[in-house]
């Protein structure tokens, strides 16, 4: 075939040209990153400096997804007041540089890649959903860059011990689910239970989290329904799980799809179940558009003060958000969960690097996971952050939350779940 | 002041040129054949005349310029233009591509009154009415073209190439009619064939057409009397 | 029994969802012969319109028709700003531009409003019918009601006006409509206008019932096209009826058939329409293309 | 009666320009002459083996990406750009070749170079098998199949989760480079991912120059002719499908190693959308169409989102439309016109 020849006779001779050009390359020359030196020798300090922190995050500010893209506003906010009204972390101002991935594995790692080798941050900090943060964990531990608090509640964030990089942040599904079963298996031992869960991880891991914890109790789940992201509706499952008649309703969805949940719970006169709604739709935005009336007697889990709820109006941490948001990001609105979310992950950032014995990449690594009761303004009071050799979980309690009126009410206290249930496996 | 005046007809498609200037003129209620080979440029020159290429020169049509507007504009100048192909709506039924026809005219009963007429002048036309338009035969929508033409009221007809693909005897029943229409309605017809000798009947002057020019115009009679012009396009020696 | 029928009912409330938003899509594929891919971000991007004069205090009875008329001016706009200019161009190329359409405004509704869930007005009364233990709630009879009415004003438009007439003319053969002097131009735009006024009124009738975000319609759209293929997309009762049966068949297969449960239930509507195409090309009420060669 | 004019005769005048060549069309002939093609193809292979030399790692990702992406669309070309067949579906082939290299690779069956021959064959052979069906359909009836069957996948890849990992995904070791070769481990993608596509480049260029090649762009011109003039349509069509759906698989075996990880959620419908228009605003029917559009689809979104942090995707969408305007026949169709040489 004359034609291939001819490429491969082009081909050689690109490899010959090649080879004595490769000493010159743009490769070799940056690529050095820095050390430390004194007590805390050798290790990398890359991306930071007497007067700088450099960190990088990647969210989906694009495609399906982009709901989670209004996060980075909040804990923007909040670097923004550090480094203007507290002189930054022990003197050094925050530069947050945050990529879009578009929900996508692939951007996800590319967009890492830059972070880490082009924009030579010091850490990640805040890799959204759990595909794109597991697609970036190997990459972050090869490195030896700190993939701190990822914005996900998947459990193995903190029961994988290969990658001692990358640690998560918010309670676990798991733990959460525990909370429901243990609550459960006190106050209504031979519960129904229907379940409608998002066909992904996220669903997946309540899912297990809550039947591993119900295991060998009374409390059965009698009819499971999954629904996928792309489904326009939760409605069809809904009315599936109706015919169950179970007693209690364990709803595993996110914002959209909670409303419309709650919705077809209320609509549905015929059945009247015990309602618990995870955390991650439990803001108050998402019962609003229902109808507050519709939402009564609704239980849910929390580890953060919703900003939308009354209660924590007067709240002088709470107070503080809500002025900040406004005064550094004008156009966000304060009660949106996701605002506030970013603000309070921000927080414990900022106490978690002040808590580092070395400015290195390895000084928060070992001070991300040597966390003892860091209290974090916004969180609710009682939930402490706490990490250690055998601990990958920073927040792990929670407190359960009914709602009357217009606003969540805090009952119970708050349970430790590591305490409670031991780790999570 | 002649009907259509038509002077230095450039038109072409893209980098390709058909036409190189032509200019001729048409009487109102006169019948003007114009005959050539294949590629001789004769679709092209209706298609300037109705805007559907651009073309540059000057045309007039009693008076107002016609080269520059968009075919909906020509068309409701009162141009009729009956394209090759026939340009019939297939999945119309007959009757709908009549009253598409008559679309721009606002006197609803006169449209009404016009698809009799154009049914009387076309009886298969009546029958199918109702029938779907892609079903007809070539002869049938040939007739439903020049039919839906009619019902512009148009004052000049321009019909590209009726004969095509009919057989010999509905090709000249179809000249008779359009013959009839133009003493009947004094409808000016520009009408394009290559079957010159059909055409020469019904036409009251003829332009020959070559490579994009006139070589040859006249009466109809002179045309056929011309050795030239039976030799090349009638196909008999004289 | 009853809850079959509630399932039955469930699917056709469904199914009127994916009508409604399909009868749009069939209207411009009539003129253009291409789906228009943004036609469902359209559709939220009018509701949003709706919603935002409602929350400035208007009566939802105002704000109805006069989002249909901005709705209206929209789609017409769009195809004199964004598909002109690409009109000479393959389909494919204009079935990109609509993608594109899609992509730009889901983010600007998104960038406009956030994506904080928004609840809608409801023009139906709250609570249902109850027939025999078989609830029937009143949205969903909305729903199919006012789907049901476009579908006829539709029809009768397409079959018995001259407007009608005309844009069928134009969807046909451009360029023959061209010769009986219609503006094609302007019938594309009225299309377009119509299309997105439709779809307007799908979205406002959809949003009480999948609550108000940038992503409303990115989840009905695939279906839609999925009951326009099977109706056949140059029928709107073909789409009505494809898009009801598609809901029906995709709610009973995944309440009752075990294997394929609530995740695999995408697959039916895939298996109806490769089985209805593979036996009528055009559709189940679509007319087969007549071609005298 | 008509007025009695003189019949005339009029001669056509003899066209006396002398052919005059405009300055661009002198520049068009000098680049597309024989000698200047080769140059160039020499250049750009110099280019292409220096490359990762130059680059820091993270740039060789990218073009690693692009890489990918150009044989994926290379695929999606065969079947859109040369036999006229409309796909939203390709992404899902994308996703079965990725795949099977990670359940291959999860369990270490065999070497990694072996998974892309398998995933290779397999998409081959379910590209044929929907390559019948598909001859009922066209255009618009057989996108929306393509496309429900993308959507079915996912759920159906979470389903079986024993096997595909389900919703977690499966990570995997990415291929080492071997020592002798001395390269760092993105070097070594970049070449596995070069010499893929560079293989796959060469075998569709000997196939569109085939009579395979010519089968199928006479079915894109017009299907009824090329029938008529005894060509297979059945045959060809499922053909091009096939071979569309064994690129996709190939793209799909390299992203896997390349990227080292697999989810439901990395292919949903979005991917699909996003070849298409890749490789309609790279150039329909033209091999440098499935270049263009792979860079167009690895760099556009991180451009636009320089451009404008808070929403990216109306920078994104503008720019599909706009490069649309531009060149409604893709880059590819552009650079031709601007380099035509008129005869």
């Amino acid at each position: 075939m004359r034609t291939t020849t001819r490429w491969v006779g082009i081909t050689l001779a690109g490899v010959l040209l090649a080879a004595p050009l490769a000493a010159c390359s743009q490769r070799g020359a940056n690529n050095g990153g820095s050390e430390a030196s004194g007590p805390c020798k050798g290790q990398q300090t890359t991306g930071i400096t007497k007067t700088s922190i450099k960190l990088g995050g990647t969210y989906p500010l694009s495609g399906p997804a982009s709901a989670y893209g209004e996060i980075p506003k909040g804990v923007r906010a909040y670097f923004d007041y550090v480094n203007k009204e507290k002189g930054g972390v022990n003197g050094r101002k925050i530069q947050w540089i945050v990529r879009d991935d578009a929900y996508q594995p692939p951007k996800s790692v590319e967009e890492a890649r830059r972070l880490v080798e082009q924009d030579k941050v010091f850490a990640l900090f805040q890799t959204l959903g759990t595909p794109p943060s597991t697609a970036i964990w190997d990459y972050a531990n090869q490195q030896k860059v700190p993939q701190i608090y990822v914005a996900t509640g998947a459990s193995k964030w903190g029961t994988d011990t290969k990658h001692p990089w990358t640690i998560g942040w918010q309670p676990n599904y798991v733990a959460e689910s525990r909370i429901y079963a243990k609550w459960l298996k006190d106050n209504k031992p031979n519960a129904k239970v229907a379940v409608l869960y998002q066909n992904d991880d996220y669903g997946q891991d309540y899912l297990n989290g809550f039947t591993k914890a119900i295991a060998g109790s009374g409390v059965k789940i009698i009819a499971k329904q999954s629904y996928e992201v792309t489904d326009p509706s939760v409605a069809p499952q809904m009315s599936k799980l109706a015919e169950s008649k179970a007693d209690t309703f364990f709803d595993i969805t996110t914002p959209k799809f909670g409303s419309q949940a709650l919705a077809a719970d209320a609509k549905d006169t015929s059945w009247n179940p015990l309602h618990i709604l995870n955390s991650v739709s439990a803001s108050v935005t998402v019962l609003k558009p229902v109808g507050f009336s519709h939402v009564q007697n609704v239980v849910s889990a929390a580890y953060f003060k919703d900003p939308a709820d009354p209660q924590w109006a007067d709240d002088p941490a709470m107070k503080l958000y809500k002025a900040k948001l406004k005064q550094y990001q004008p156009g966000a609105d304060p009660e949106d969960q996701f605002h506030a979310y970013g603000w309070t992950v921000a927080e414990s950032l900022v106490k978690t690097l002040e808590s580092m014995k070395c400015p290195t990449r390895e000084g928060l690594r070992d001070a991300m996971r040597s966390q003892h009761d860091q209290t974090d303004d916004m969180l609710l009071p009682g939930v402490l952050v706490n990490t250690g050799p055998g601990d990958g979980f920073p927040i792990e309690s929670m407190q359960l939350e009914r709602f009357k009126g217009s606003r969540w009410h805090l009952f119970d206290k708050v349970v430790d779940t590591r305490k409670e249930f031991g780790p999570v496996q | 002041m002649t009907f259509l005046e038509v002077s230095d007809l450039r038109a072409g498609y893209g980098a390709v040129r058909v036409l190189h200037g032509l200019s001729f003129s048409v009487e109102e209620g006169e019948i003007c054949a114009i005959l050539g080979p294949n590629g001789a440029g004769k679709t092209t020159t209706l298609r300037a005349l109705s805007g559907v290429i651009r073309g540059r020169g000057t045309v007039t049509l009693g008076g107002t310029n016609l080269l520059g507007r968009s075919p909906e504009n020509v068309a409701r100048l009162g141009v009729a233009h009956v394209p090759e192909g026939r340009g019939t709506f297939t999945q119309l039924t007959v009757e709908e591509n009549l009253r598409i026809g008559g679309y721009v005219r606002r006197d609803a009963d006169g449209v009404r009154r016009d698809i009799d007429r154009v049914y009387a002048y076309f009886p298969p036309l009546r029958e199918r009415r109702r029938q779907v338009a892609g079903s007809l035969s070539g002869g049938e929508q040939q007739m439903l073209a020049i039919g839906r033409a009619l019902m512009l009221r148009p004052r000049l007809m321009l019909l590209d190439e009726p004969s095509l693909g009919l057989a010999p005897i509905v090709t000249r029943e179809l000249f008779g009619i359009v013959s009839a229409v133009n003493e009947e309605e004094r409808t000016t017809v520009v009408v394009v064939e290559q079957n010159a000798h059909l055409a020469l009947d019904i036409a009251h002057q003829a332009h020959v057409l070559e490579t994009g020019h006139i070589v040859l115009s006249g009466t109809a009679a002179d045309i056929r009397a011309d050795e030239q012009v039976a030799q090349a396009y009638l196909g008999y020696r004289v | 029994m009853a809850e079959f029928i509630q399932q039955v009912v469930q699917g056709l409330g469904s199914g009127a969802i994916y009508a409604s938003l399909a009868l749009a899509l069939s209207l411009i594929y009539r003129f253009t012969g291409i789906v228009n891919l943004a036609q469902g971000e359209m559709a939220m991007f009018s509701t949003y319109i709706a919603w935002q004069l409602v929350h400035a205090g208007m009566s939802f009875w105002l704000a109805l028709p006069l989002t249909l008329l901005i709705s209206f001016a929209g789609g017409a706009l769009i195809e004199r700003i964004i598909i002109r200019p690409v009109e000479g161009a393959p389909e494919l190329t204009i079935v990109i531009v609509t993608v594109g359409l899609f992509v730009f405004v889901n983010a600007a509704a998104g960038f406009i409003w956030s994506f904080l869930i928004k609840s809608f007005p409801n023009p139906f009364p709250d609570g249902a019918l109850n027939v025999g233990g078989v609830q029937f709630d009143f949205g969903t009879l909305g729903v199919l009601g006012v789907v049901a009415v476009v579908m006829g004003v539709l029809y009768l438009l397409f079959q018995y006006t001259k407007l009608g007439l005309g844009m069928r003319a134009v969807a046909q053969d451009p360029a023959s409509a061209r010769l009986a002097g219609i503006r094609v131009g302007r019938m594309l735009a009225l299309g377009w206008g119509l299309a997105a006024t439709a779809g307007a009124l799908s979205g406002i009738l959809v949003a009480p019932l999948l609550f108000l975000d940038p992503n409303l319609m990115s989840g009905v759209l695939i279906y839609a096209i999925a009951a326009a293929t099977l109706g056949g997309f140059d029928s709107p009762i073909g789409v009505v009826v494809g898009g009801l049966i598609v809901g029906v068949a995709e709610t009973l297969a995944g309440a009752y058939i075990g294997f394929i449960g609530s995740d695999l239930k995408i697959g039916v509507p895939l298996v109806i329409i490769i089985v209805v195409l593979l036996l009528r090309p055009q559709g189940l009420f679509g007319r087969p293309t007549v071609e005298r060669a | 009666m008509t007025t009695g004019r003189e019949t005339t005769r009029r001669t056509a005048p003899a066209e006396a320009d002398t052919p005059y060549v405009s300055p661009r069309e002198r520049a068009a002939r000098l680049l597309t002459g024989r000698p200047a093609r080769w140059t160039f193809a020499a250049v750009l292979a110099v280019a292409l083996i220096y490359a990762p030399f130059y680059f820091v790692p993270f740039r060789n990702f990218q073009l690693t990406l692009v890489l990918v992406y150009a044989v994926a669309l290379l695929g999606l070309n065969l079947l859109v750009g040369y036999s006229g067949q409309i796909s939203l579906g390709h992404g899902a082939f994308f996703a079965i070749g990725a795949y099977a290299t990670a359940i291959l690779m999860y369990r270490g069956l065999v070497p990694y170079p072996v998974t892309l021959v398998v995933a290779a064959v397999l998409c081959f052979a379910l590209g044929f098998a929907l390559g019948v069906p598909a001859l009922r359909l066209r255009g618009l009836y057989l996108a929306v199949v393509t496309l429900s069957i993308g959507l079915f996948l996912q759920p159906f890849l979470k389903r079986f989760g024993s096997l595909t990992g389900g919703a977690m995904g499966l990570t995997i070791p990415k291929p080492e480079p071997p020592a002798w070769s001395g390269l760092a481990p993105d070097q070594w993608l970049y070449f596995l991912a070069l010499l893929v596509a560079a293989v796959t480049f060469a075998l569709v260029w000997c196939l569109m120059r085939s009579r395979v090649g010519r089968a199928l762009l006479a079915i894109r011109e017009n299907e009824t002719a090329a029938e008529v003039m005894g060509v297979r349509l059945a045959f060809y069509k499922t053909f091009a499908f096939a071979w569309s759906a064994m690129l996709a698989g190939i793209a799909g075996a390299v992203y896997t190693w390349v990227i080292g990880f697999v989810s439901p959620d990395s292919f949903t419908i979005v991917l699909s959308i996003t070849l298409l228009a890749g490789i309609v605003v790279g150039g329909l029917g033209s091999m440098s169409g499935a270049v263009f559009g792979a860079l167009f689809v690895e760099f556009v979104p991180s451009v636009s989102q320089d451009v404008n942090e808070a929403a990216p995707g109306i920078i994104f969408g503008l720019l599909i439309i706009v490069v649309m305007f531009a060149a409604p026949t893709g880059f590819a169709g552009l650079l031709r016109r601007l380099l035509a040489v008129r005869k």
